[in-house]
């Protein structure tokens, strides 16, 4: 077993294309739950929202990708508006199950007979990525010596995290300002803010908004990355995902989401690399057969993850960089 | 407790008798569809034919229809061949070397006037077909029905259909719903692993299941209900083991409820996959009622497992209820719910009761993941793919009411059957979901929960 | 930890035998910050103790403390000089202590009834008898005990607080600001309840920002501050007492 | 399989998509590093995770047989696996990833459309050969692969045929199918209706379920009630669970003529129902092997397999890409493609290894036959003509009793 | 939005005008009528007909109601009254089920709960409601209005709300001290005892500079040393042209500090007046006040009560 391998292709992925979107759909998760409290278990919605109309409207309408990705962005806005106009005014519970629900009928129907022609159905759209690929710098594969990426991923990493300076940028500058203020604020009493004269709903609404249009760009990365959008890249799962990424760097942490991506696609690749590696038929087999098949391994690798998530949670609950004087408190 | 365990007792052993009954005596009954008499011909000399079959079917009768004309034209009407029915009601039509045929299309048409006394085509005005272009290097059959007119199944005996299996599935639901609901009300834990939990059940069920040997009662073997009585008995166990393990020296150290809600789905990640680890990724079946003939009640077709599970979910859901409405241990509960420090101010062993909480509730869901492997196979994602639905449920009737959780997993079981009368079908959960959203828009506090007071 | 001066001496020679008894506690809700440094209590059989001291002192967290819901990092608490340190509440409760926390003192879902039946947990036979007798002090609770204790006003909730404690027919009571939100003549109540139920036997530890009002029932009383015991003494003396006057009672009350 | 870094990096250094556009660059000068190294992206875990064994025995069985005559030019074949998952978490990508940093030639994979849709972008730009064993989308078709994606599962186009033709030649008029609503089983369902009705068969009742549905009580219901002489079952290993609940509406095989598909045909010999009289198709040669099961379970990671789906279409994915390379004289993944489509179809037919590489050697121009059928592939790189085998299920086993050819444009 | 207030710019000072035009009001109240019900000459609240009900419970049934401007108003009565009840309705938190009411002349029916505070009417909490996970000091600047750097583009900018910023700061600082909070001000408020909390609450509302701010029994809890210096804090408001409507139990606060008092029972408006006269209304003492309110239990009496207590356990136990 090669460590040096292991670890290249580990910061691959922990550095890498999925870990990017997963990163912009938690930093949305952030603005919602971390900072203003909004439970919303429909990130997985927005994601949708983004990836499919940017990649419809290129596909059917043939339309630039530019204008298609700001009509996502607006349709992403629109969706929470939707979402948040009946659901912002219930207790957080409710708003998680309404969200949940979005979810689910948003991928449904993006996958649904009834709309195949617009999207496609369980197929998906392909064939939309032209445009952004025209404006790659890079002529060849990226290779920074300890990681490299084709051509094409260098593209979409170097994007993404330009992307991502400038969500955590616009999030830090949020954060700190009066505005972050009150949105903390209501996640701990909205009755209290009320009484101050905050009108609670428009900053929930903005919140869900701004978190919901971040989420959209995790979209539009799903797309890109593989240059295909498909109904199970925006699976109910997918949400729990990202919750898992904000939560191990600590929620309402401005770069919580990134070194949790980082870290989750990080440890999940190394898992698999390891135990496959461990399990191979060829090459040295470190674990039996009768122990672990290597189909076995690719779902040590969940077990783990799973585990890992517990341990984490049990003896870091505020993750990376969260305070845990704040855990303290107990909201309830 | 004794009363409502002896009701559910009597609930139970009744339909049991049922399961016991000779349902299989209808196995041997109808023969599958039509006898082919059309048979293929055995022929293996390079041509295409057109056959045609005709039978007069009216009445549910299978007569072959001979004498009638058929011709084949190509698509600009120029006359390939024509044949006439046979004693089999077989007309055969050659068109030629395959290496011809393929590629082209062709026009069939039946010749109404030489359609015997008293028999007509099942929509007259249908005497023609046109073919795609051949693909097959085989005979093409066609058909010219002699039938009754299609009647169009009626919705309300579908509805009728329809509401049975929801409402079987519905009260499965139903104890999974209770279950999530009590874990929720006393600790306020959104548990992501419940789906988990009742695959639990399912799987210790299909573990004692699949064991050599079956388990007899007065004769009748009843070795899946019986592992799904013991699948009820470990998930217990394991609600058991789970308080203990986990949840119980988490809530000692005072961890928050979204960090424990976190560390459920990391346990529904590491539970889900082990069990796929332990069985692999199939659906499986019991070793019973795969093979169960309906009993017909009218239009109503339901099989002895299904009342017999309808009977058992109803018969532990009041139980239940009984023992949390009534029971010092119900009103224990609800005191922890509320306020787990007044309670232990109280005088209540919070830490106990929310352990036997975890116990009543896990082993609820593992009945109920059990159940749900009985009726329809068992698989690792069996409960899992319900969660979404048990948390619909849940939030439908009231987050933490004993009975909201059971109303809600009622009209969430039941919109979604009856849903797909109007909805298509891959889209039956959308429907219900939609109903979950338009419900709260309505009625935000869910169907039986209450608003909170201000000030 | 603090350093034996003779006031605490002769307190602690006085605590000899005591049926409730603190001694130099040390305890805190985050590591590494103390609210309680080092205080001590003791209540003897049939004693009312009164606690009193600024918003913060740690009034409330003592209580806490003595029912083990506060973490205790040193000292000792005993019953009937049983050691009782950092037990678990319903322990204290089936040895016989009552608790009526300050806030959060109602179930807010479960029925008034419901909630007093709460405080007959471990004995639910004795239920109706202590429900009449809460009822005739509280004659609302009667007449309401279908409504939900989480609807119920400031004062009502009070009452249902106080009322759940006395069903525990407890040998010692700890109360934690029982008459606060009340009207006047139910505080008047509660202090005269109180009283009443010391002299029937029980032993009493309040908390109370009604200060002159405590003082003048209680038999004992502590002014705690910063989570020191700073001065102790018969009610009558602490209420006379120039230092405690201007420090804790204010002067309003005697204008 | 790790150590093989250096070599790999320079390659997919200098075989950039740029080299794999003009493919007709002179042969002769060797691009790979002369090991053919296969990864596999089939499904270990999450939904399809069933459809991953028989796959990976299919490919193990190939190598293995390959490797034991010699391997290519006595260059051993091997193997690095891949886990595609079902998309949550979206791990197709890291895997592919995966593959490509352990130097594979060829990506066998994916099982699901959705998830070869994903990656095929990063495999081709990589400049190397996707052949999937199961793929039946069309949008592969007119994909811009840059001739570098193949298939061996043949559209649905003549199996949907196959199956109307069986229905109406059987005499039934009133049909329900019931599909699963993915690319698989939309369009060979759709297909069956067109044929069926092409014919004049009624199509009582259409159902695309939902394959992430948790039971199908409700479609079976509507099944029931349309009362059909005969059913279309398009489905997976959902079929355990859909058997039971039809038989429990009346409409069980012993009630109604049910037939089977690719996706289901299977042996059911540990259930208790009774499948007897059951019909199915699925891709096959006209004379089968039934000891070709047997193969793959010898080889099957952890014991017998359950169903043989796609087995032996990934075995002959392999198969083909061995004798491609060999007759490339090249293991590079742009080279390997342009020999395929001329394996696969016109010249002389031969099966198995042993049999097709001393052809290839000798520089015959072959037609590999293969164990799921003909494999003769159109210019897209998908089948364009297909033998599909007529089943028949005694008991829960099943056996073949007809084979029909045909062909697509 | 910043439009809506219609404050006058320079309360914050309590000036020589601003004592003397409250001086002015709380004379003009000599000649208001004592009954329920009574026009005040410069009224800055008036409720109307305002009804709620609770299932069968008639919770509030005000037929009418004026505060005066300028002056500080007690709302007493006993428990279950519907004081709360009524200070939600008032305050957009609650809906009734009928009744008009006005703040400044403009109606607040239907106006949602954070407009009437930004209109100036700020209420406090019975129960109370920090943010648990913000600072002390934090829950103060949340309070102060008409932040620029509270709007969605402006926060991006920190240039355009910094200088703001400073200011709210130095005065919550400068609150915190008067309530005994400023050694708290980095803590998180969720950590604060039952007393503090009370005291954020209140200088949280003031933080707001409301015009009519109502407290929701401010001094339940808190320690009467402290008591009675916010007592001076409570006036001086009055004396910065504020309006204070209060609710409390405690009736030496009451008769210290309010000019006027209200009484509720059952939801009705029983009694209204100036401290004295209210308190020694028959109707106040029997509904509300009881017996002993103003006597002082000395010890004595205390004894006597006690012995009759006994006798009657005594009783009761012989009875058993
Ligand atoms: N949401 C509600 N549901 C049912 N009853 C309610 C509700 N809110 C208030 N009540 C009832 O209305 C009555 C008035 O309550 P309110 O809180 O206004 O009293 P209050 O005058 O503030 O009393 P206190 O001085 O004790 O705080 C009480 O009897 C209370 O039980
Ligand atoms: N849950 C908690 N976590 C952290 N600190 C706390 C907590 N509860 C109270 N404190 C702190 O402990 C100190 C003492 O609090 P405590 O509640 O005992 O005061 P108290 O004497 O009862 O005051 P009051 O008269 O206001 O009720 C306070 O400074 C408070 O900030
Ligand atoms: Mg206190
Ligand atoms: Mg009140």
């Amino acid at each position: 077993m090669n460590f040096s391998d292991l670890l290249s292709g580990s910061f691959q992925q922990g550095l890498g294309t999925s870990a990017i979107v997963y990163c912009l759909a938690a930093i949305g998760l952030n603005i919602h739950f971390g900072y203003t409290g909004l439970l919303n278990f429909g990130q997985a919605a927005f994601m949708a929202v983004g990836g499919y109309t940017m990649a419809m409207l290129v596909v059917q309408w043939d339309i630039s990708l530019w204008l298609a990705m700001l009509v996502g962005l607006v349709l992403a806005a629109l969706l929470a508006l939707l979402l948040g106009i009946p659901t912002l005014r219930l207790r957080a519970d409710y708003l998680a199950i309404v969200t949940i629900a979005a979810a689910e009928i948003v991928r449904q129907l993006y996958g649904s007979i009834a709309l195949k022609k617009y999207f496609g159905a369980q197929d998906g759209l392909t064939s939309f990525s032209a445009d952004f690929r025209a404006l790659n710098p890079f002529s060849g594969p990226v290779d920074l010596g300890f990681v490299s990426w084709s051509k094409d991923d260098a593209w979409v990493v170097l994007a993404g995290w330009v992307t991502i300076a400038l969500c955590c940028l616009l999030v830090w500058l949020l954060m700190r300002s009066p505005w972050g203020r009150v949105l903390k604020s209501i996640r701990e009493d909205e009755d209290a803010v009320r009484s101050l004269g905050k009108n609670v709903y428009a900053y929930k609404m903005q919140a869900l908004m701004i978190g919901g249009m971040i989420g959209a760009l995790a979209g539009f990365f799903t797309a890109l990355k593989s240059a295909a959008m498909n109904p199970t890249f925006v699976a109910t799962d997918v949400t729990f995902f990202a919750y898992t990424v904000l939560l191990i760097g600590g929620a309402a942490r401005v770069l919580g989401p990134v070194v949790g991506a980082v870290i989750f696609w990080f440890l999940l690749t190394f898992l698999d690399l390891f135990l496959s590696a461990a399990t191979d038929d060829e090459g040295s087999v470190l674990i039996p057969e009768a122990i672990m098949t290597n189909q076995q391994a690719s779902l040590m690798r969940f077990i783990v993850m799973g585990l890992a998530l517990m341990l984490l949670m049990i003896f870091r609950p505020q993750g990376i960089f969260g305070d845990r004087r704040e855990l303290a408190i107990d909201g309830r | 407790m004794r009363i409502p365990a002896l009701g559910l007792l009597s609930l139970v052993l009744l339909p049991l008798l049922l399961l016991a009954g000779p349902s299989h005596a209808a196995t041997a009954s109808a023969a599958p569809g039509a006898p082919a008499n059309c048979a293929k011909a055995d022929r293996d000399d390079g041509t295409i034919h057109v056959r045609v079959c005709l039978r007069d079917r009216r009445g549910n009768a299978n007569d072959p229809v001979a004498g009638v004309t058929v011709r084949v034209s190509d698509l600009d009407g120029n006359p390939i061949g024509e044949a006439v029915s046979d004693a089999d009601g077989l007309a055969d039509v050659n068109l030629g070397e395959v290496i011809d045929v393929l590629g082209q299309r062709y026009v069939i048409e039946i010749d109404t006037e030489t359609l015997p006394e008293g028999t007509a085509l099942q929509n007259p005005k249908d005497v023609k077909r046109t073919t795609e272009q051949f693909q097959l290097e085989t005979d093409y059959s066609v058909t010219f029905p002699i039938d009754d007119k299609i009647e169009e199944p009626s919705d309300w005996d579908l509805a009728l259909n329809l509401l049975a299996t929801g409402l079987v599935y519905s009260a499965i639901l139903a104890m999974a719903a209770l279950g999530l609901n009590m874990v929720f009300g006393t600790t306020g834990l959104t548990n992501f692993a419940h789906g988990e939990l009742m695959t639990f059940g399912a799987l210790i069920a299909f573990a004692i299941d699949s064991m050599p040997g079956e388990i007899s009662l007065f004769g009748h073997d009843y070795s899946v209900l019986v592992a799904c009585l013991v699948g009820f008995l470990a998930s217990g166990v394991f609600g058991w083991l789970n308080d203990k393990g986990l949840w119980a020296p988490l809530r000692r150290r005072g961890t928050g409820v979204i960090a424990m809600m976190i560390i459920s789905i990391g346990l529904s990640i590491f539970l889900r996959n082990s069990y796929q680890y332990l069985v692999g990724g199939e659906n499986r079946n019991y070793s019973q009622y795969t093979d169960l003939q309906p009993y017909e009640i009218g239009a109503l077709r339901i099989t002895s497992l299904q009342i017999t599970v309808f009977c058992i979910a109803i018969g532990v859901l009041v139980a239940a209820c009984c023992l949390l409405q009534f029971t010092r241990l119900g009103k224990a509960t609800r005191a922890v719910a509320d306020n787990p420090a007044l309670a232990a101010s109280s005088g209540i062993n919070v830490d106990r009761v929310i352990n036997r909480v975890w116990i009543f509730g896990t082993a609820l869901a593992g009945l109920s993941g059990a159940l749900l492997g009985v009726t329809q196979g068992f698989n690792f994602q069996v409960g899992y793919k319900a969660l979404l639905l048990v948390f619909a449920a849940v939030t439908l009737g009231g987050l933490g009411t004993i009975w909201g959780a059971i109303a809600g997993a009622f009209i969430i079981g039941i919109f979604i059957e009856l849903s797909t009368l109007v909805v298509p079908d891959e889209l039956k959960y959308v429907g219900a979901l939609v109903v979950l959203i338009v419900v709260l828009l309505i009625r935000p506090q869910g169907i039986l929960g209450r608003r909170e007071r201000i000030g | 930890m603090s350093e034996n001066t003779p006031e605490r001496d002769a307190h602690l020679a006085a605590a000899e035998g005591a049926l409730l008894r603190a001694d130099d506690l040390i305890a805190g809700y985050l590591p590494g910050v103390n609210i309680l440094n080092g205080s001590d209590l003791y209540c003897k059989r049939g004693e009312l103790v009164g606690i009193i001291g600024p918003n913060g002192a740690g009034k409330s967290t003592l209580l806490k403390a003595l029912f083990g819901l506060v973490k205790i990092h040193s000292g000792s608490v005993t019953l009937d000089g049983a050691d009782i340190t950092n037990q678990r509440a319903d322990k204290l409760v089936s040895a016989g202590i009552g608790f009526v926390p300050q806030t959060n003192n109602v179930f807010g879902s479960l029925t008034i009834q419901e909630n007093l039946e709460m405080g007959v947990y471990q004995r639910p036979k004795t239920f109706s008898e202590r429900f009449d007798f809460v009822c005739s002090l509280f004659p609302t609770l009667g007449e309401r005990r279908g409504q939900r204790a989480g609807s119920l006003s400031g004062g009502e909730r009070q009452m249902v607080a106080m009322g759940r404690a006395l069903m525990m027919d407890p040998s010692v009571l700890l109360l934690d600001e029982p008459s606060a939100g009340l009207s006047p003549v139910m505080q008047d109540e509660v202090f005269v309840q109180t009283r009443r139920i010391n002299r029937a036997g029980v032993s009493v530890v309040m908390v109370e920002q009604n200060a002159a009002r405590c003082l003048q029932i209680c038999d004992r009383a502590y002014v705690l501050d910063q989570g020191r015991n700073a001065y102790t003494g018969t009610g009558e003396q602490l209420a006379n007492d120039p230092k405690v006057i201007e420090l804790y009672l204010g002067t309003l009350s005697k204008a | 399989g790790c150590g093989s870094d250096d070599g790999d990096d320079d390659n997919s250094g200098s075989s950039g998509s740029d080299n794999t556009s003009d493919s007709s660059s002179p042969a002769g000068e060797k691009k790979g590093d002369g090991k053919l190294v296969v990864g596999t992206l089939l499904p270990q875990t999450g939904d399809l995770a069933y459809l991953g064994p028989p796959e990976f025995a299919g490919v193990q069985l190939a190598i293995n047989e390959i490797n034991e005559a010699g391997g290519i030019d006595g260059q051993q074949i091997t193997q690095v696996k891949a886990d595609s998952g079902d998309g949550t978490p979206d791990i197709a990508g890291a895997s592919t990833d995966k593959l490509l940093n352990q130097g594979a030639d060829v990506v066998v994979g994916a099982a699901a459309s959705g998830v070869s849709l994903s990656v095929i972008d990063k495999i081709v730009n990589a400049g190397k050969v996707m052949f999937s064993p199961a793929n039946t989308a069309a949008a592969f078709d007119t994909y811009d692969d840059k001739g570098l994606y193949f298939r061996t599962s043949p559209s649905d186009r003549l199996q949907g045929q196959v199956i109307g033709n069986m229905a109406v030649e059987d005499g039934h008029s009133n049909v329900a199918v019931m599909a699963r609503q993915d690319a698989y089983g939309e369009g060979l369902a759709e297909q069956v209706k067109a044929t069926l009705e092409e014919k004049g068969a009624n199509v009582s009742e259409f159902i695309l379920y939902n394959a992430d549905a948790e039971n199908f009580t409700a479609e079976v219901n509507k099944v029931a009630a349309a009362k059909p002489d005969a059913i279309v079952l398009v489905s997976f290993n959902e079929t355990t669970k859909i058997v039971p609940q039809l038989i429990s509406k009346g409409v069980g095989p012993q009630d109604a003529q049910l037939y089977f598909v690719d996706g289901n045909m299977a042996d059911y010999s540990d259930q208790k129902f009774d499948l007897t009289g059951v019909k199915g198709t699925f891709p096959a040669p006209a004379e089968v092997d039934p000891g070709f099961n047997k193969l793959l379970d010898s080889v099957a990671d952890g014991g017998k397999l359950k169903d043989y789906t796609y087995g032996p279409q990934a075995y002959d994915a392999v198969m083909l890409i061995a004798l491609a390379s060999l007759a490339a004289g090249d293991d590079d993944g742009a080279a390997i493609a342009t020999k395929i489509v001329e394996m696969s179809k016109d010249g002389e037919k031969c099966s198995g290894w042993a049999q097709c590489s001393e052809l290839v050697k000798a520089g015959t121009d072959i037609d590999y036959e293969g164990a799921s059928g003909p494999t003769d592939m159109n210019d897209t790189g998908s089948p364009n003509k297909a033998t599909i085998g007529i089943q028949e299920y005694k008991g829960n086993k099943y056996s073949q009793i007809d084979s029909v050819s045909g062909v697509l444009e | 939005m910043a439009a809506e207030t219609n404050l006058p710019t320079n309360l914050e000072a309590s000036t020589e005008e601003g004592r003397e035009r409250s001086r002015a009001a709380r004379a003009a109240l000599a000649d208001v009528a004592r009954e329920p019900g009574a026009k005040k000459p410069d009224a800055i609240l008036v409720a109307d007909g305002i009804t709620r009900s609770f299932g069968g419970l008639q919770a509030v049934d005000v037929e009418h109601l004026e505060v005066q401007r300028g002056v500080i108003t007690a709302l007493i009565g006993p428990n279950g009254a519907g004081k709360t009840t009524f200070f939600n309705l008032l305050t957009g938190f609650d809906r009734p089920d009928a009744g008009t009411w006005s703040f400044n002349g403009k109606t607040l029916n239907k106006v949602a709960a954070y407009r009437v505070a930004r209109l100036g009417m700020v209420r406090t909490f019975q129960l109370t409601k920090v943010l648990a996970k913000l600072t002390v000091l934090e829950n103060m600047r949340v309070a102060a209005r008409n932040q620029t750097g509270e709007r969605l583009w402006a926060a991006v900018i920190p240039r355009m709300w910094r200088s703001q910023e400073t200011d709210n700061t130095a005065r919550a600082k400068d609150l915190l001290q008067r309530f005994l909070l400023d050694g708290k001000a980095d803590d998180f408020a969720g950590s604060l005892s039952g007393g503090q909390r009370k005291l954020l609450e209140m200088a949280r509302a003031l933080m707001v500079d409301p015009e009519l701010v109502m407290l929701d029994e401010p001094m339940a809890g808190v320690n009467p040393a402290l008591k009675q210096s916010l007592l001076g804090h409570v006036k001086s408001l009055r004396d910065e042209g504020r309006t204070v409507l209060f609710v409390e139990h405690d009736m030496d606060m009451v008769r210290d500090i309010s000019d006027w008092v209200v009484v509720m029972a059952q939801g009705k408006v029983i009694a209204e007046g100036p401290p004295e006269s209210v308190m020694s209304d028959q109707r106040v003492i029997d509904a509300y006040l009881g017996a002993h309110h103003d006597t002082k239990l000395t010890f004595e009496a205390e004894e006597k009560i006690l012995a009759a207590a006994q006798e009657e356990i005594a009783e009761e136990a012989g009875n058993e």
